[in-house]
């Protein structure tokens, strides 16, 4: 398991490198959709079936298609990127190895009691409990959730329309 | 009965004021007139009642109307006190008032604000009244300022002169000057004896009251200095003279013969503190004499006429404090008496004389007028004999008895004062010569219009002519009514100077003085007729005199263009930076403002990585330094 | 399966979650393009909905895994609009280089 | 009817003036005040009864926000101060005419109701809030309505806003320091307050910075004279007459017994700053040729005296600064006045082209003149009386105070009639001067009486605020036995 969990790790983060560094945005795109297929394995590995499933969908089905097509859309298929001026690159680098560091020293300092973990063989990630947990203690927010994604394909059309004031 | 009585005898002449002021244009000239002078009878005539009265019974006549001011130590009352001093005086400012208010009928009869005048005089008979009257200090300060405002009103009554609003203004400064020191006094008073009443603190002083006498020493100067602003001595003198500008009848009443000596009403009223501190007396006695001779040596070179009897009020007041100085205050009453006589009627005379000339003022424009106003004239003699200081003339037992006093005590204060007393005959008979004898000086005009004044003019000469004559009778050396009258205000009784050799070699040198000063007066203008030489040919000590030893001009120079000064000072500099300075905190921020907004430069990398920075140092400060 | 956590620990975890935001982060600052930079978005979100699901394994608790849902949908609807406003700004710019969009310059 | 109801009418009367259109506003504020000031009288008359007529509610739990107002000697005395002083500056406004004159009146009346609610709140955030809102009437009335130049006018008023308003913002951060100690805006709880040296010195450097700016001490006064010579005569009247009391009520009734043991040790250092600032005001009014200016410097030095008699920390001079505040809100009302009545027919500001007023009109002078008088404390006049207190309670602090402190006495003389005799008296001047009419009269008229009447009988407000200042002083002597 352990040796599972360090090579699904090494791809996520290989992939999220990649990602970034990639000149062509449509690679990119893919190894992000890699990257999110790791994690999705990582999901499996904690036994969150229906998580791994959602996840799948809506972030490598959904979003990243979603991306692709904007991306094919904008003609940003090549590597015509200018890089940036390279002070800021190293600032970039800088403060990406700045925050990881005080990120991990402060989790290495505030020294968290890790406790042993028991398997009480309580359920409590089938699609059935969390459908339970979802529509009894989190109805509203839910129901939020779902007029948000409705406000939003309003909006993502409202703005994506073809403005005809000006002519 | 009496407290009605006395309270009609303080507000008479306030109703007076009231009436004249609301009514006085519909009454017309004469009614204004002949009320206001009523007002002021009425209150003669209960004044008189009292006196009498008390002369009698020698029990004050005490009235308490109602609390005024409530401090944390002591309560001040409306409440007056007529007692020997407060009724002797009264019967001078009345009777003397009611007899200037009958000359100014006639005086003032050609002025359009005829009847403002004799509200502003009501008001100032009023005031007068109350600052003698009252019970305690701050009632006595009431007084004292609404006869300074009075004196200020009426100095300037010719308002549309604004050389006669400027010596309005400067008197009524100058007098403030004094009144804070009064103020200041009154304060440590109060401290002092928890109580401003005469009464209350001369009880308490008999009681024991303990008194830390260096506080009382400054107390006594502060009200000292007061007396000094009031009654016109060295060096707040200087606004008397100017303050000639008003009305002569004005001049008689408030500037010679009642207001200017509220200085010497107040020092004897508390003379029992004076007593105390005999250092304050010594410097009262050395600022009278000096303040005599510097005033009787201005007096000799002055050419207007109103302008010599100014000084010579000054002169005199100065003997008064000089007498105060040595603790006899009864002396100094005396003075008080004999020249609110004679120098009233010397007034009165010379503003008789300015009448019959149209506003002539200066006495090189006069003479001889000896022969067409023979009631004037003799009035006007009698008056200056008087105050020359010759026997049997008032002036003569009032002036010698300070003398005495003072050779008694301090040979070089007697020299001063004698002095100054020679140099009062003198300067006194050259107006007397230059006015009235030789020929007339002035224009063709002027001479044909040359008249006697009315009877209304003449009729307050003679009586008062009479009292200067007669007047030395209420304090005969040896045996005075004067003295034994005052004797239960007085705290330590009055000094007998047994009648022997020196005595009456003293009266010989004051008379032999007097006679010099007269013989030179004489010699220089009736046997040489010299007349004095106009303004731009006066040259050496004449000139220094002539400008009063420039007196006005230092105090400008040394107070009043520093205060301007330092006012520009603070207008165009400490302004100006306080105002920039405030200003500078604005354009301070609208700089930084427009310094900041470079940072802003809308690269959106740039935000976020001063973002990340921010978080950065935000979770490094709280998890890691802290 | 026996449960993960007792073979690879929650500290692993954290420490995988936090380099993948940090990851997140580089690319946001590192790169102009702002699809690439929408995508660094998503990494970090990701990283954070891996470490609620881990932490939702660790206390035995369905509540977090509610909250990753919560948090995929609000990422949808955030990409839904981004990509709007990204396709609008492309409209006006002719481009969605990040540094020529300069007009927040104070 | 408690003390609220004032505050009701006042605000119900601004709202109303504003309703019934331009033409009937000056009439409904004149009503409106009046009814006001009655209310007020009554208020007093229940009060002395010893009826109930405090306000207390408690508006909001946490934060402890009481919505009360209370009514005691001190504050009715200035309650009585406001409502008394509006309807005469609603009457002196009469003969302007202003455009949009409803707003004009709806604000001062506004004005005053914001003005009592700072005068009665014992609730410190309420209490606050009132203070900054009576600068917000003040602020339009002196933009929309004043003299001169409207650019110049507009640098000064705004300056003034926000010079004001900087001050008071120190004290919302003393109020919430000292809310998250004791827990309560309350005056009362305030007072019990224990505070350290430290903070007390904190605590009262941010009071006096607000109150200093307000009142205004040198040499926070900058924004004072523009102020004054821009505003319109009614915002000057408001301003000098109430506004500037606003601090010196809060002094005593905040700054003193919150921080008594940093008033103690810093008192010489702020009285000197007071005196310096009588002696500076008189100076710098001899040196003006603006009228309003003059008095506005005139009223820097009177305002130093005033505060220097409170931060004696004795009973007289606590006692003499509230008569003196009376006396010289109605004092400087009148002048105020009277140089308005000048403005209207000469229309100038410029004492230099004044001058023989008194051959045209006789009424006016004397009303000018013992007016003049007033200010320079005469016996007789309500001023003298607060004067004197306060200037014994300075000679008991030390004697050099008094003196120093006496100076207006003769400086404030000098400058007054020097201000007197160029602008009154003199040769006729050619410009025609119509003596005052019924309604300027009237507003002379009634404030000569007051100042006269209490001038020789000042036993009724004496012995009004002598308890609560009593009160007062337990708390300040709280920490030196």
């Amino acid at each position: 398991m352990l040796t599972l969990f360090y090579i699904l790790s090494a791809i996520t983060l290989g992939t999220a490198f990649l990602t970034i560094l990639s000149k062509n945005p449509i690679h990119s795109a893919i190894y992000l959709v890699l990257c999110f297929f790791s994690i999705a394995g990582h999901y499996l590995m904690f036994n969150a079936q229906f998580l791994f499933i959602v996840h799948i969908i809506v972030y490598s089905g959904a979003i990243m298609i979603l991306m692709l097509f904007t991306i094919m859309l904008m003609n940003l298929n090549k590597a015509d990127e200018k890089n940036k001026p390279i002070l800021s690159r190293v600032a970039a680098a800088v403060s990406f190895c700045l925050v990881a560091l005080i990120l991990l020293a402060t989790f290495i300092k505030s020294q968290p009691v890790i406790n042993e973990y028991k398997v009480s063989g309580q359920d409590y990630q089938s699609i059935k409990v969390l459908g339970q947990v979802l529509l009894n203690n989190y109805m509203v927010p839910f129901e939020f959730a779902s007029v948000l994604l409705l406000v939003s394909m309003i909006g993502a059309v409202l703005l994506s329309k073809k403005e005809h004031i000006n002519n | 009965m009496e407290t009605n009585l006395a309270l009609l005898l303080l507000f008479a002449p306030f109703a007076g004021f009231l009436i004249n002021v609301f009514f006085g244009k519909k009454l017309g000239r004469n009614a204004s007139g002949i009320l206001g002078t009523l007002a002021v009878t009425v209150s003669f005539a209960a004044t008189l009642f009292f006196f009498l009265q008390v002369m009698n019974t020698k029990v004050p006549v005490m009235v308490n109307l109602f609390e005024w001011l409530k401090l944390a130590n002591f309560t001040v009352n409306f409440s007056f006190q007529l007692d020997q001093l407060s009724l002797l005086w009264l019967m001078f400012v009345t009777g003397i008032g009611t007899l200037i208010h009958m000359y100014s009928i006639s005086y003032m009869h050609d002025d359009e604000n005829m009847h403002k005048f004799f509200a502003y005089l009501n008001l100032f008979v009023f005031f007068m009244i109350t600052l003698v009257m009252g019970s305690n200090l701050l009632i006595m300060f009431i007084g004292w300022e609404g006869v300074g405002l009075c004196s200020y009103l009426l100095i300037g009554f010719w308002y549309k002169n604004q050389t006669y609003n400027d010596a309005a203004k400067k008197a009524f400064i100058m007098n403030r000057i004094g009144d804070l020191g009064f103020l200041i006094g009154i304060f440590i008073l109060g401290y002092l004896f928890h109580t401003v009443e005469y009464d209350m603190m001369k009880t308490e002083l008999t009681n024991g009251w303990p008194v830390d006498k260096t506080w009382l020493g400054i107390a006594m100067l502060c009200l000292f200095i007061g007396a000094c602003g009031k009654s016109a001595q060295i060096p707040l003198y200087t606004w008397l003279p100017d303050a000639m500008a008003g009305p002569t009848p004005v001049s008689a009443l408030i500037h010679a013969a009642t207001m200017v000596t509220a200085g010497i009403f107040m020092i004897t009223r508390l003379n029992f503190l004076f007593n105390l501190t005999p250092d304050v007396l010594e410097i009262i006695a050395v600022v009278g004499a000096v303040t005599s001779l510097v005033a009787a040596s201005i007096g000799l070179v002055q050419n207007d006429i109103k302008k010599v009897l100014a000084y010579s009020t000054v002169s005199q007041l100065g003997l008064m404090f000089l007498a105060l100085g040595l603790g006899a205050y009864e002396i100094a009453v005396f003075h008080v008496i004999t020249h609110a006589f004679f120098k009233a009627c010397l007034f009165l005379g010379s503003g008789s004389v300015i009448h019959a000339l149209h506003g002539e003022q200066d006495m090189r424009n006069m003479g001889g007028l000896r022969k067409v106003m023979k009631i004037t004239f003799i009035t006007f003699l009698i008056s200056t004999l008087a105050i020359s200081g010759l026997p049997p003339f008032s002036g003569f037992f009032s002036k010698d008895e300070i003398l005495m006093t003072a050779f008694h005590h301090n040979k070089v204060l007697w020299i001063i004062g004698s002095l100054a007393s020679i140099m009062t005959a003198f300067y006194m008979f050259r107006l007397l010569y230059l006015t009235f004898y030789k020929d007339f000086r002035g224009t063709e005009e002027q001479k044909h219009h040359l008249h006697e004044s009315p009877s209304l003019i003449t009729f307050p000469l003679i009586v008062l002519a009479i009292l200067a004559l007669v007047g030395g009778a209420i304090s005969l050396p040896g045996m005075s009514w004067l003295n034994e009258y005052l004797a239960p205000v007085m705290a330590k009784p009055a000094e007998h100077h047994h009648l022997g050799n020196t005595e009456y070699m003293l009266m010989g040198i004051a008379v032999v003085g007097a006679l010099i000063g007269i013989g030179i007066a004489y010699a220089k203008y009736i046997k040489k007729g010299e007349v004095p030489p106009a303004d731009a040919e006066i040259t050496g000590v004449t000139n220094v005199l002539y400008n009063k030893y420039y007196v006005d001009e230092i105090y400008t120079a040394i107070i009043v263009k520093p205060i301007y000064a330092i006012g520009s000072f603070f207008k165009n500099v400490i302004e100006v930076a306080l105002s920039g300075f405030v200003f500078g905190l604005g354009r301070a921020a609208t700089l930084l403002g427009n310094e900041g907004k470079t940072i802003q430069n809308g690269s959106v990398g740039f935000y976020l990585l001063v973002f990340v920075l921010g978080v950065c140092s935000i979770l490094g400060y709280i998890f890691l330094v802290k | 399966m026996e449960n993960i956590l007792q073979q690879v620990g929650i500290d692993n975890y954290i420490y995988l979650s936090t380099l993948l935001f940090c990851v997140g982060i580089f690319g946001v600052l590192y790169r102009r393009n702002a699809i690439v930079m929408f995508m660094s978005i998503e990494i970090m979100l990701n990283a954070v909905n891996l470490l609620l699901v881990a932490f939702s394994t660790y206390h035995q608790d369905a509540a977090g895994q509610v909250f990753v849902f919560f948090s995929m949908a609000v990422a949808a609807a955030e990409v839904a609009v981004g990509l709007a406003i990204l396709v609008a700004v492309y409209r006006n710019h002719n481009g969605i280089d990040i540094d020529n969009l300069k007009k927040l310059k104070g | 009817m408690d003390v609220s109801f004032i505050l009701v009418i006042l605000l119900f009367g601004a709202g109303a003036t504003w309703f019934v259109g331009d033409k009937l506003a000056k009439t409904a504020a004149l009503i409106f005040s009046a009814a006001a000031l009655a209310a007020t009288l009554y208020v007093i008359y229940r009060y002395n009864l010893g009826q109930k007529v405090s306000f207390i509610y408690l508006w909001n739990q946490s934060p402890r926000i009481f919505l009360g107002f209370q009514a005691d000697g001190l504050s009715l005395t200035m309650t009585l101060l406001t409502t008394a002083l509006t309807p005469i500056i609603v009457l002196s406004s009469f003969g302007n005419l202003f455009p949009k004159s409803r707003a004009f009146y709806a604000l001062i009346l506004f004005m005053a109701f914001a003005m009592v609610g700072t005068f009665l709140s014992v609730d410190g955030l309420i209490y606050y809030v009132f203070w900054e809102l009576s600068l917000i009437p003040i602020y339009f009335i002196a933009l929309i309505w004043g003299n001169g130049d409207a650019e110049e006018r507009k640098k000064a008023v705004i300056k003034f806003f926000i010079y004001t308003f900087a001050g008071s913002l120190f004290m919302l951060v003393a109020f919430v320091y000292l809310y998250q100690k004791t827990g309560s805006f309350l005056n009362l709880h305030l007072y019990k307050a224990m505070l350290s040296a430290k903070e007390q010195t904190w605590i009262f450097a941010a009071f006096f910075l607000a109150y200093a700016i307000k009142t205004p001490i040198i040499p926070f006064h900058t924004w004072q004279a523009n102020v004054y010579q821009k505003a319109p005569a009614a915002g000057t009247m408001l301003l000098s007459g109430i506004m500037l009391k606003m601090a010196l009520y809060s002094i005593i009734r905040w700054q003193l017994p919150i921080t008594p043991w940093a008033a103690n040790e810093y008192k010489y250092i702020v009285i000197g700053l007071c005196l310096a600032g009588v002696i500076y005001g008189s100076v710098l009014a001899l040196k003006q040729t603006d009228l309003k200016k003059l008095l506005a410097y005139s009223s820097l030095a009177h305002v130093g005296l005033i505060a220097a008699g409170v931060y004696t920390l004795t009973l007289d001079g606590l006692r003499g600064a509230v008569l003196q505040m009376v006396a010289h809100g109605f004092v400087v009302v009148g002048l105020f006045f009277a140089a308005e009545v000048i403005n209207r027919r000469f229309n100038t500001g410029e004492i230099t082209q004044m001058g023989g007023i008194r051959v045209q009109s006789p009424k006016f002078t004397s009303m000018f003149m013992i007016l003049v008088l007033a200010s320079v404390a005469l016996p007789g006049t309500f001023n003298f009386v607060g004067e004197f207190e306060v200037l014994y309670s300075l000679a008991q602090a030390n004697i050099w105070l008094a003196v120093v402190g006496g100076t207006t006495i003769i400086l404030g003389a000098f400058y007054m009639l020097r201000m007197f005799q160029h602008v009154m008296l003199g040769e006729k001047n050619e410009k025609f001067f119509a003596d005052v009419t019924v309604t300027e009269g009237a507003v002379f008229v009634i404030i000569l009486a007051v100042l006269l009447f209490f001038g020789l009988y000042p036993k009724p407000i004496t012995e009004f605020v002598t308890p609560e200042l009593e009160k007062v002083l337990v708390f300040i002597n709280r920490f030196n036995k």
